[in-house]
C-alpha cells in the first residue's frame, strides 16, 4: 500500500510574492511561442486529414456490376434516432435479369442532411451493407430542399463498392446447384 | 483681441495639424486591433487574418501575397463591416445617454495627444523646438485631466443600456479608475522631483521638458524603476487592458458595458480602447523612454535638419510601436484578476508602494542637493 | 477681451451662486444639495479668480486652490455620511430624515 | 463683438444652463451629466482668465473626480428619477425658494446699477457706456514675484507653487491635514457601516 505523504506548502518567498519574475517567465514563454511552427490549416486549399473510421455524410453504394444493393428493408429508416431517413419501397424492375432473386428496391430514398446526426446507426443495421457513412464532410445548400438528398444524389456520392462479394449471387448459385438451406 | 486673418491662419494650421494626428491615431488604433489578432494567433500557433485583400494588389507578384498574408487590408474590412451592420438599439435602453456614451469614450483618447510631443523641429540656426500641439506648462496634468474624463463614456454606457451586466462593468470600472489614477499621479511625482531644477525657468510639468532632460543622459526608465513600473500597471488599468479588463470581462460580465452595442457604435468603442492604448504607449514612451532621443546616453545620431526630425519621429514611433506590443504580449499572457484583487492591488500594494518611492526620492533628491541632467 | 469686465465674472458668479442656492432650498434629493452645494462653490471660484485676475494678485488663486481642497473633503464625507445613512433608513430625501420631528 | 468675448458669452451660457438644468432635472444620472457640462464651463472661464493650473485642476478635481464619485453613489444606491413623492415642492421651501430668488435679483440689480450701467447691454451700445468699456484687465507677467505681502498674478504653476509654499504654508498644512481627517472619517464611517464609502 502506498504510503500518503503530506507535502508541507512552503511560504512564498519575497520575490515570488512581487509576481513579477513569474510574469518574466510567462512572458518568455509566449514570446518563445510565437516562432514555433503553426498548426493552422488553411482549409479551402488544405483539407484535413481523415482518418480511417471517420464517419461523413451516409451514402448509398452500388456494388461492382453497377446493381442497386438497397432492398428497401426499412431498417435503416427504423433505426435512424433523428428520423432522417425516409424510404418509399418499391418492386424491382422486371428488365433486370440477374436481381430478381431481390423482392424490393427503393422507389425513393432520402436522407434529410438537416436532420441527420451521423451517428451511423443505419450503416451498422444495414443488412445488405448498402448504406455508408462515406468521408464527405462539407455538405452545404443555400435551401432546405437542396440539403434533402434524394437516391439519385445518394447514389452519386457513395459511387460503387469495390466489393465482390454480392448476396444475392451466391444465393441464386446455391439455388441452382440446389443445396439451398 | 480681434480675429485677424494672421490668427484665422494659425487657427486653420492647427486645426490641419490637429486632423492628422487624430487620422495618425486611428490608424494606428486600427493597426493595433490587426496587431492584437496577429499577435495574439502567433502566440497561440496560428497564423491569424490572412485573406482580406484588395482587387488589384492580389496580383502584384511576391508583394501581393505577403501583404494578404500579413492581413494589411484587414482592418479596412473591419471598418467596412461595422459601417454597413445594421444599427440596433434595444429597446430598454435611455435613447440618448446610450447614443452619447460611444462619443463620450473617444473624445478624451483624441484630445490627450494634443499636449503629446512626438519629435523636434530645427530652424536654420539648428535650434530645436518641440512638434507638439499645444506646448501647454503642466502637459502631464492636462492628460491626468482628460483621461480622468475618459471613464464617463463606459460609466454612461454601463448605465444607459438598462441592462445588468454592463451596469456592473460601468460600476467596475469607475471604482478601478478611481483607484489607479492616485497610483499613476502619485508614481509621477518623483520624475517631476527629479526633472525640476531649482531656480530653472522651465517648468517640470511640462512634457518637453521631461523628454529633454533625457536627452544624452539616463532614460527615466532607469533612473526611476518603480515609478516606471507603478505608472505602467496603473496605465493598464486606465486602459482597461487584459489583466485588469473588468468594465468587459468577456468571461464574467459577457462584454461588460458594450454587451448591449452593436455595429457602429461598438466600433467606436472598439476603436476608442485602442486609441486609448496607443496614446498610452505614446505618454509613457514620453515620459519614461526617452521621446524621440536616441538611447541612453548616446546622443542622437542624425543630423539637426528635417531629415533628423523625420528620424526622431520615426524613432519615437518605433519606441511607441513596440509599447503596444508590450501591451499586447501582457494580455495574452496573464489572466483576469479577480475584481477584489484589483481593488487590493490598487490600494494595498500600489498606493503604499507609490508613497514610499515618493518619500525614497523626495530623500535622495534632497541629499543629492543638486539633481543632475538636464539640459533646459 | 475688450468689453468683457470683471463685472461680468461678477453677474455670472452672482447668477452661479444663487442657481446653486435655488438648488439647496427646492431640491429634496440629497444627492442633488451636495451638488447644488458645489455649484455654489464654483460661483465663489469664479468670482475670486477674476478678481485675482482683474487685480494681477495671486492670492485669490490660491484660495481657489484651497477652496477645492475643502470642497473634495466636503464632498467626500458626504457620500459616506449618505451612504451610511442609506443603509439606515433607505431614502436619499430630505424629508425622510425627521427623526427629531412629528 | 470680438472672439473672446463671444467665448465668455458663450462659457458663461454653457455654465449657467448646465447649473439650472442641474437643478431642475428629474433624474440624478442626468443632474450629475449636466453638473459636468456646468464644471467644465467654470474651467473654460479659468482659461479665459488665464488661470490655467486652476483651470485643469478644476476639470482634475471636479468632472475628474467628484463628479465620478456622484455617479458611483448614484448607481450604487440605485436612485430612480424623483416620483410623485419627491416633486411635489413642499410650500415652506418653495417661498423661500422665492424669497432667495428674490433677493439675489435685488442684488444683482444693484450690482448692476450701483457699479455698471450697461451689465445686460449688447456690443453696439457698450461703446458709449464709458466706465466698462474703459477697464483694462492688468498685464500679465510670467515672472514669480510678491509685491509687498501679496503675490503678483502669473499664469505660471511656478508662481502658484511659490504662493503656497512660501506664503501659504501653514493653510497648505492644515489642508492636508484636512484630507487626512476625512479620509479616515470616511473609512472609519464605510467599516461602520460595512458598506462602500469612497475616500
Amino acid at each position: 500500500m502506498a504510503k500518503t505523504v503530506v507535502l508541507e506548502r512552503k511560504p512564498l518567498s519575497l520575490s515570488e510574492r512581487t509576481y513579477l519574475p513569474q510574469i518574466v517567465t510567462g512572458l518568455k514563454t509566449t514570446f518563445s511561442n510565437m516562432f514555433k511552427e503553426k498548426v493552422t490549416l488553411q482549409y479551402p486549399e488544405e483539407k484535413p486529414q481523415l482518418p480511417q473510421n471517420y464517419r461523413g455524410v451516409p451514402t448509398l453504394v452500388k456494388d461492382p456490376n453497377g446493381r442497386e444493393k438497397c432492398v428497401s428493408c426499412q431498417l435503416c429508416e427504423f433505426v435512424c434516432p433523428p428520423k432522417a431517413i425516409r424510404i418509399t419501397p418499391g418492386s424491382v424492375p422486371e428488365d433486370e435479369e440477374d436481381r430478381e432473386h431481390v423482392e424490393k428496391a427503393p422507389q425513393e430514398f432520402e436522407i434529410n442532411m438537416l436532420r441527420c446526426i451521423y451517428c451511423g446507426y443505419c450503416q451498422e443495421v444495414c443488412p445488405e451493407e448498402a448504406i455508408f457513412l462515406l468521408d464527405e464532410y462539407s455538405s452545404s445548400g443555400y435551401t432546405r430542399e437542396e440539403m434533402i438528398n434524394n437516391k439519385a444524389k445518394l447514389y452519386e456520392l457513395g459511387g460503387t463498392l469495390p466489393d465482390k462479394h454480392y448476396k444475392w449471387d451466391k444465393k441464386k448459385d446455391a439455388e441452382e446447384e440446389g443445396n439451398a438451406h | 483681441m480681434e480675429f485677424d486673418s494672421e490668427m484665422l491662419q494659425q487657427l486653420g494650421l492647427k486645426a490641419l495639424f490637429a486632423l492628422l494626428m487624430v487620422s495618425a491615431v486611428m490608424t494606428m488604433a486600427g493597426y493595433s486591433v490587426l496587431a492584437e489578432r496577429k499577435v495574439s494567433a502567433w502566440m497561440q500557433g496560428r497564423v491569424g487574418p490572412n485573406r482580406t485583400v484588395l482587387p488589384f494588389v492580389e496580383h502584384i507578384p511576391f508583394i501581393g501575397p505577403f501583404l494578404k498574408g500579413l492581413g494589411i487590408f484587414q482592418p479596412l474590412a473591419d471598418g467596412l463591416k461595422f459601417l454597413f451592420k445594421e444599427e440596433i438599439v434595444p429597446g430598454h435602453v435611455n435613447k440618448v445617454y446610450y447614443y452619447m456614451a460611444p462619443l463620450v469614450a473617444l473624445v478624451p483618447a483624441l484630445t490627450t495627444m494634443t499636449v503629446l510631443p512626438f519629435g523636434e523641429y530645427f530652424d536654420e540656426a539648428g535650434n530645436s523646438s518641440p512638434l507638439i500641439l499645444a506646448n501647454l506648462e503642466v502637459g502631464i496634468l492636462f492628460i491626468f485631466a482628460v483621461s480622468s474624463l475618459g471613464v464617463y463614456g463606459i460609466v454612461l454606457a454601463g448605465w444607459s443600456s438598462n441592462s445588468k451586466y454592463p451596469f456592473l462593468g460601468g460600476i467596475r470600472s469607475s471604482a478601478q479608475m478611481i483607484s489607479y489614477e492616485l497610483a499613476m499621479g502619485l508614481s509621477l511625482l518623483p520624475i517631476f522631483l527629479w526633472v525640476s531644477v531649482p531656480g530653472s525657468e522651465d517648468s517640470a510639468l511640462s512634457l518637453v521638458g521631461i523628454v529633454n532632460s533625457q536627452n544624452d543622459g539616463a532614460w527615466l526608465l532607469i533612473v526611476q524603476p518603480v515609478s516606471a513600473l507603478i505608472f505602467l500597471v496603473a496605465l493598464f488599468a486606465e486602459t482597461n487592458r487584459l489583466p485588469f479588463d473588468m468594465p468587459e470581462s468577456e468571461t464574467d460580465l459577457v462584454g461588460g458595458f458594450h454587451t448591449e452595442y452593436g455595429s457602429f457604435k461598438f466600433g467606436i468603442f472598439f476603436v476608442a480602447e485602442y486609441a486609448h492604448i496607443v496614446v498610452g504607449s505614446a505618454i509613457f514612451t514620453t515620459i519614461f523612454l526617452g521621446g524621440w532621443h536616441f538611447l541612453p546616453w548616446i546622443a542622437d545620431p542624425w543630423p539637426a535638419t528635417w531629415i533628423g526630425t523625420l528620424l526622431g519621429i520615426g524613432w519615437f514611433l518605433a519606441k511607441t510601436v513596440c509599447l503596444i506590443f508590450f501591451f499586447i504580449w501582457i494580455r495574452w499572457t496573464i489572466p483576469r484578476f479577480r475584481y477584489d484583487q484589483v481593488m487590493n492591488l490598487g490600494w494595498t500594494k500600489l498606493l503604499p508602494l507609490a508613497l514610499v518611492n515618493l518619500i525614497v526620492y523626495v530623500l535622495l533628491v534632497t541629499w543629492l542637493d543638486q539633481p543632475p541632467s538636464v539640459t533646459p | 477681451m475688450n468689453t468683457i469686465t470683471p463685472h461680468h465674472f461678477l453677474i455670472l458668479a452672482f447668477l452661479l451662486f444663487g442657481v446653486g442656492f435655488l438648488g439647496v432650498v427646492i431640491r429634496r434629493n440629497v444627492l442633488l444639495v451636495l451638488m447644488s452645494l458645489e455649484l455654489m462653490l464654483n460661483g465663489i471660484n469664479v468670482a475670486l479668480v477674476a478678481f485675482s485676475r482683474a487685480g494681477a494678485n495671486l492670492d485669490g488663486s490660491i484660495f481657489v486652490f484651497f477652496i477645492m481642497t475643502v470642497a473634495a473633503a466636503e464632498v467626500s464625507v458626504g457620500l459616506a455620511l449618505l451612504v451610511a445613512l442609506y443603509k439606515k433608513r433607505k431614502s436619499i430625501f430630505t424629508e425622510d430624515m425627521n427623526l427629531l420631528g412629528n | 463683438m470680438s472672439g473672446p468675448d463671444l467665448l465668455f458669452y458663450f462659457f458663461a451660457t454653457l455654465s449657467l444652463g448646465g447649473g439650472l438644468l442641474m437643478v431642475f432635472s428629474r433624474h440624478p444620472v442626468s443632474a450629475a451629466l449636466f453638473m459636468i457640462v456646468s464644471l467644465v464651463g467654470v474651467a473654460s472661464l479659468f482659461v479665459l482668465l488665464d488661470a490655467f493650473f486652476l483651470a485643469i485642476l478644476q476639470v482634475l478635481v471636479y468632472a475628474g473626480a467628484v463628479m465620478v464619485l456622484f455617479l458611483f453613489i448614484i448607481m450604487l444606491l440605485d436612485v430612480g428619477p424623483s416620483g410623485a413623492k419627491a416633486s411635489k415642492v413642499k410650500l415652506l421651501s418653495g417661498v423661500a425658494g422665492l424669497i432667495s430668488v428674490g433677493l439675489l435679483v435685488v442684488l444683482l440689480l444693484d450690482l448692476g446699477l450701483g457699479s455698471m450701467d450697461c451689465s445686460e447691454c449688447s456690443a453696439e451700445n457698450c461703446d458709449a457706456c464709458g466706465e466698462s468699456a474703459a477697464f483694462a484687465w492688468p498685464e500679465i507677467r510670467d515672472e514669480t514675484a510678491a509685491n509687498g505681502n501679496s503675490l503678483i498674478f502669473s499664469p505660471s504653476v511656478k508662481a502658484f507653487g511659490f504662493g503656497l509654499l512660501a506664503k501659504y504654508m501653514l493653510p497648505l498644512q492644515v489642508a492636508g491635514f484636512l484630507l487626512l481627517a476625512a479620509m479616515v472619517g470616511v473609512i472609519i464611517l464605510s467599516k461602520k457601516s460595512t458598506a462602500e464609502g469612497e475616500g
